[in-house]
């Protein structure tokens, strides 16, 4: 293990922006990715709901 | 009233028509007939002030309309061959902009009863046009009838692509426009399919 | 799992979205292991660079993105072909929900690269083959999804987007192997088959980790994505899955 | 012909162009990846050589924002043209320039406007400083809409006059070039240090100007196309 | 089906367009003029300094050859759309990869050959020697008959989708890299001495690859277009 | 024979057609007819193979025609909504480009009798097709027909824009046809206009 405390940690040596930045920005990106996805699934299923209370013969089709 | 005082038209080398002279009372209509490329649609354009004469001039109500410019096209409602719609855009959106650009803005439920009156059902009325039949299209660019107020209407073949059940229900329109002391030029090969009230035949033999 | 699973039956889309929906949840969990472990092993085990000291670290990031975005585009023109070649919506479908992915990772790549460029070659960007090519690929996945969204009919949209999917490939190993036709600033292949490794093996154990995760989180992302695609095309309420949908709804009634 | 309803036909106007783009929001986006696009050819068939880049980058950055100005505007009319839309446009109760203004306001909302906004991340590119980038997007800010009014005169001459294209080119490209010339040159001098004011002001004076004319001349050229 | 009467098609295609392209002669110098115009917009841009221009010579040429292309060419299909030639064409008897093959060389006679025929004059105000001009003449002699090719089938799939102009090049230009690389990569080895045959070899490569593949690519994208 | 075995074809979300059925033997016609919208375009076009059917199959003397492919193209006019003309050709030019790409190239006089037939007179033969009025555009378009030796015709609205001599002539040459065993699928919205031959009507619904 090669840091002494944890403000060492972020620093980076000296490079913390660039190696944090990159790291933070790929969690962010996955983050809100996986976010979208969930709300997208969600609207999906309130739209399948209201079919299948809506008219029923439709969704035999 | 409209009216067209010794017109000439030429096209190219070709002379269309020369000494033209016709009138157009409040609550008749002309119907402009002849063979293909005998010169009507450059009559309506004419008419429209898209295009100017050679020779003679079109008088609304008694005043020449190249110096009416845009009191003139205040009075009017042209549709030509072309629809003059939106591919992208859908029939609603299309049929609003077309008015509002026009200075008669419509409510949206103005416009679908429009779309309704002309026979386009609510679900089309959400489509991009791009997916419309042809007559369809066409139904799109009539529909501004139903919304028009202005006295003077300017018809390029109004029943081109559509089925009868829209001819009559065009020709309907034509109808009431017509009692309601509006006038009309319509140019078309179904002759049949105008209004029985007052029409005046303009045959051009090109 | 066994090998006797009939394939072709999970390639009809009603067999389909029921097993990505149960597969999903492994996927996720195997991720958020691998991460933890790759992450640790590339902050606390692995040493520091003796050349650039601790920027490099951006290497658990940038060459896992930068690989999957090579990959994903393969993939996507793979799926693509397939849907035209036998017609198969849910090939289509598969090459849609992978385009994002693959665009997200290669912004990724740009972006983890011009952080590891300013400190390494002091520019934030240079005009160099490997760097240039990542950016064209980008524009490759820009062009698949404007393309898609662009036209309204679906079936068109999935064929148009499918020819120039495929008319794409030709640049991946353009861009893989511009390090080795071009003298480059970028650096060249360090992992490889032939030679094997140059890096330090914690690092790299640390790297193939994160590598590794990436790919199964692409994994999970996309089923997830193809699910949501079906439903809003088919617009068919389930796929006789015994969901908590249907359940709401009998409950309703 | 009063205020208000001459405002509701513009407003008429820049709402349906607007609805067009939005209905393809990839539009939008489409003249920004030009620039870029365009942009990052040039390193590619020039060499990578940092401080070539540098020299070349406003220039390259200045004729690549016109080329995709141009482009996306020589067709502003042709569609209206070809579907009659341009027709009803002409025989709107209002004068015909002005209607212009809010189709060619419209254009430069969709397409130069993301340009403009854009152009400092490609600066950085090329490597420009700070306050270059501010000048460089000034310039583009004051030139662009420039461009625009100039060259939706052409676009309407490509409806009517048979053989048009090169008309086009002879007439919009000289009035495009002291555009160009003060644009880059604004950009240029700043990076020399001497301060791009003179040039960013001789742009301004060109934007008045055009505003001024090119409506006019637009309209004449659309009345005659349909003719 | 046999080779003669496929001959017959194709060679009615190519002269129909020559036909065409002869009644609006101006469409056809169009591409010759933008080239020459980007290419003279540069100086004024980057500024007038020989050893400069002469640096970027290669690489500015070969841009404004690939636009000049690319411009061209994302409207070969268009028209034909819009009128309904295409339907027809694609209710002939014959492959139609086939006669998307005389579409496309018709194209570039039109508008590629020209461009070919007129670099050397522009290499010259760019200061290049004699030798690089034979090898710039030579990598576009191989490198625009490909640049066409690809760029029919950007041009094939973005039949009827609005803002067309601008996605073409979003979809080609990225096809369009190595062809530019090649082809500023021969000019600049030949005047640094090296000799660009490498480069003009590879051009060639990639000018077969395209002739095999594109067509059949463009084939279905036409096809796509007309459902 | 031309024959459709239970095709279905949807746009969109709207069902058009489901299992229709159709048999057209040589020497009769099929007048396709319907609404506006009801899908009668698109049945052309599936008959053409530009558009394939999202179900069924369309045989032509016993064979699909999506294997036949080329072949089948060698059986067939097709002439849709648009003229597939060029503006800047003259309509002599249009014609012969036309007939020459479909393989049955002609002379430059059988394409003046032909354009003559239709009632085009020489000197519009010489005109650029852009200054051609929409009936005269029309009448370019249908002057392949003319020409044309193959068996099947495809006609989308064949009449649009004419007036009445050039759709009695298009009425004639279709009975022409007809007589000498070839067969054809006609969309319009003007049956009257139909030769009195062994007429097969397939109404659509929408
Ligand atoms: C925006 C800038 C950059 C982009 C677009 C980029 C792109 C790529 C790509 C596409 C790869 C994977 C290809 C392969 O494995 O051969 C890669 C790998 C790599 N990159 Fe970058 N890169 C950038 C900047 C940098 C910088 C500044 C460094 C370090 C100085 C760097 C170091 C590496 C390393 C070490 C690899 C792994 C190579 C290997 O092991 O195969 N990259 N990069
Ligand atoms: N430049 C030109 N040279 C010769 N003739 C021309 C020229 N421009 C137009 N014409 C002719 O002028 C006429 C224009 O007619 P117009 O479009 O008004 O006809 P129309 O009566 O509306 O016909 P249709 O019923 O077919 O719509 C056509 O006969 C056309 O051939
Ligand atoms: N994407 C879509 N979504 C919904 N409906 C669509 C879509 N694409 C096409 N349609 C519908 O399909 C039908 C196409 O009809 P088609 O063009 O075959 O009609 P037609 O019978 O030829 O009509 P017309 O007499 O007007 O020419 C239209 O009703 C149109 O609204
Ligand atoms: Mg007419
Ligand atoms: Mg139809």
């Amino acid at each position: 293990m090669q840091w002494s405390s944890a403000s060492e940690f972020f620093a980076m040596g000296g490079y913390g922006l660039y190696v944090w930045t990159s790291f933070v920005a790929t969690a962010l990106c996955m983050g809100w990715e996986v976010l979208a996805l969930w709300r997208r699934r969600a609207a999906t299923r309130a739209e399948q709901r209201a079919s299948l209370l809506g008219g029923a013969d439709e969704t035999t089709a | 009233m409209l009216q067209a005082v010794s017109l000439r038209c030429s096209r190219g080398e070709r002379r269309l028509f020369t000494d033209l002279n016709v009138k157009v009372e409040r609550g008749s209509l002309l119907a402009v007939v002849g063979e293909n490329g005998s010169g009507k649609t450059s009559l309506l354009r004419i008419f429209s002030s898209l295009l100017s004469p050679e020779q003679g001039s079109v008088l609304w109500e008694g005043q020449d309309i190249l110096q009416l410019k845009e009191l003139y096209a205040g009075q009017l409602t042209y549709i030509g061959h072309l629809n003059g719609i939106k591919d992208d855009l859908t029939p609603l959106e299309n049929l609003m902009s077309a008015m509002s650009l026009a200075g008669e803005s419509c409510s949206n439920n103005g416009a679908k009863e429009a779309l309704e009156a002309i026979g386009l059902k609510r679900p089309i009325h959400q489509l991009p046009s791009k997916v419309l039949s042809q007559g369809q299209k066409r139904r799109v660019a009539l529909a501004r009838l139903w919304l028009s107020t202005r006295p003077l209407w300017l018809l390029d073949e109004p029943f081109t692509s559509l089925d009868t059940a829209a001819t009559a229900v065009v020709t309907q329109r034509l109808h009431t426009h017509l009692q309601r002391a509006g006038l009309a030029v319509v140019v078309t090969h179904q002759e049949v399919a105008l209004p029985t009230e007052i029409v005046q035949r303009l045959r051009l033999t090109g | 799992m066994s090998m006797d699973i009939n394939w072709l039956k999970y390639s009809s889309p009603q067999a389909f979205y029921p097993l990505a929906g149960r597969l999903i949840p492994w996927f996720a969990c195997v991720v958020v292991v691998l991460m933890g472990v790759g992450l640790y092993m590339g902050f606390f085990v692995a040493p520091t660079d003796f050349q650039q000291g601790e920027a490099y670290r951006i290497i658990f990031v940038h060459v896992p993105a930068a690989w999957m975005s090579m990959f994903l585009y393969v993939v996507m023109a793979v799926w693509a072909g397939i849907g035209m070649g036998l017609n198969a919506r849910l090939s289509f479908m598969m090459a849609q929900a992978i385009a994002p992915t693959g665009a997200m990772f290669t912004f990724l790549a740009l972006l983890t690269g011009a952080m590891w460029g300013k400190p390494t070659w002091g520019a934030w960007w240079v005009w160099d083959a490997r760097l240039t090519s990542e950016l064209i690929l980008l524009f490759q996945y820009a062009g698949v999804m404007l393309l898609r969204t662009s036209i309204d009919d679906l079936r068109r949209a999935d064929r148009a987007s499918a020819v120039f999917a495929l008319v794409g490939v030709v640049n991946v190993p353009i861009i893989y192997f511009s390090v080795q036709w071009w003298n480059t600033l970028h650096q060249g292949a360090s992992v490889s088959m032939a030679t094997g490794s140059k890096m330090a093996s914690t690092m790299l154990t640390a790297m193939l980790l994160m590598t590794l995760a990436f790919w199964l989180y692409s994994i999970a992302v996309i089923l997830a994505r193809v699910r949501c695609i079906m439903v809003e095309r088919e617009s068919l309420p389930v796929w006789n899955e015994k969901s908590a949908v249907i359940q709401e709804a009998v409950e309703a009634r | 012909m009063n205020g208000s309803s001459m405002w509701e036909a513009v407003s008429g106007i820049i709402r349906r162009d607007l609805l067009l783009a939005m209905r393809r929001r990839s539009d939008a986006a489409m003249s920004v990846f030009f620039l870029v696009i365009v942009v990052s050819l040039f390193p590619l068939g020039v060499g990578p050589d940092p401080v070539v880049l540098r020299t070349i980058g406003p220039g390259v950055l200045w004729v690549a924002a016109l080329l995709a100005c141009l482009l996306s505007l020589s067709r502003v009319f042709t569609a209206d043209y070809v579907d009659g839309a341009l027709e009803q446009m002409v025989l709107v109760p209002q004068p015909l320039a002005v209607l212009v203004v809010g189709k060619v306001l419209a254009h430069w909302l969709i397409s130069g406007l993301p340009v403009v906004l854009l152009s400092p991340l490609l600066g950085l590119q090329f490597g420009l400083s700070g306050e270059s980038l501010g000048v460089l997007v000034m310039s583009l800010l004051l030139g662009t809409p420039t461009l625009s009014m100039i060259g939706a005169i052409g676009a309407a001459l490509v409806l009517g006059v048979r053989g048009s294209g090169l008309l086009v080119a002879l007439l919009v490209l000289p009035l495009y070039v002291p555009v160009l010339i003060f644009g880059a040159g604004a950009v240029t001098s700043s990076m020399a240090g001497i301060g791009g004011e003179a040039n960013l002001s001789l742009l301004g004076a060109c934007l008045v100007l055009s505003l001024f004319l090119a409506p006019w001349a637009t309209a004449a050229a659309l009345r005659i196309a349909l003719e």
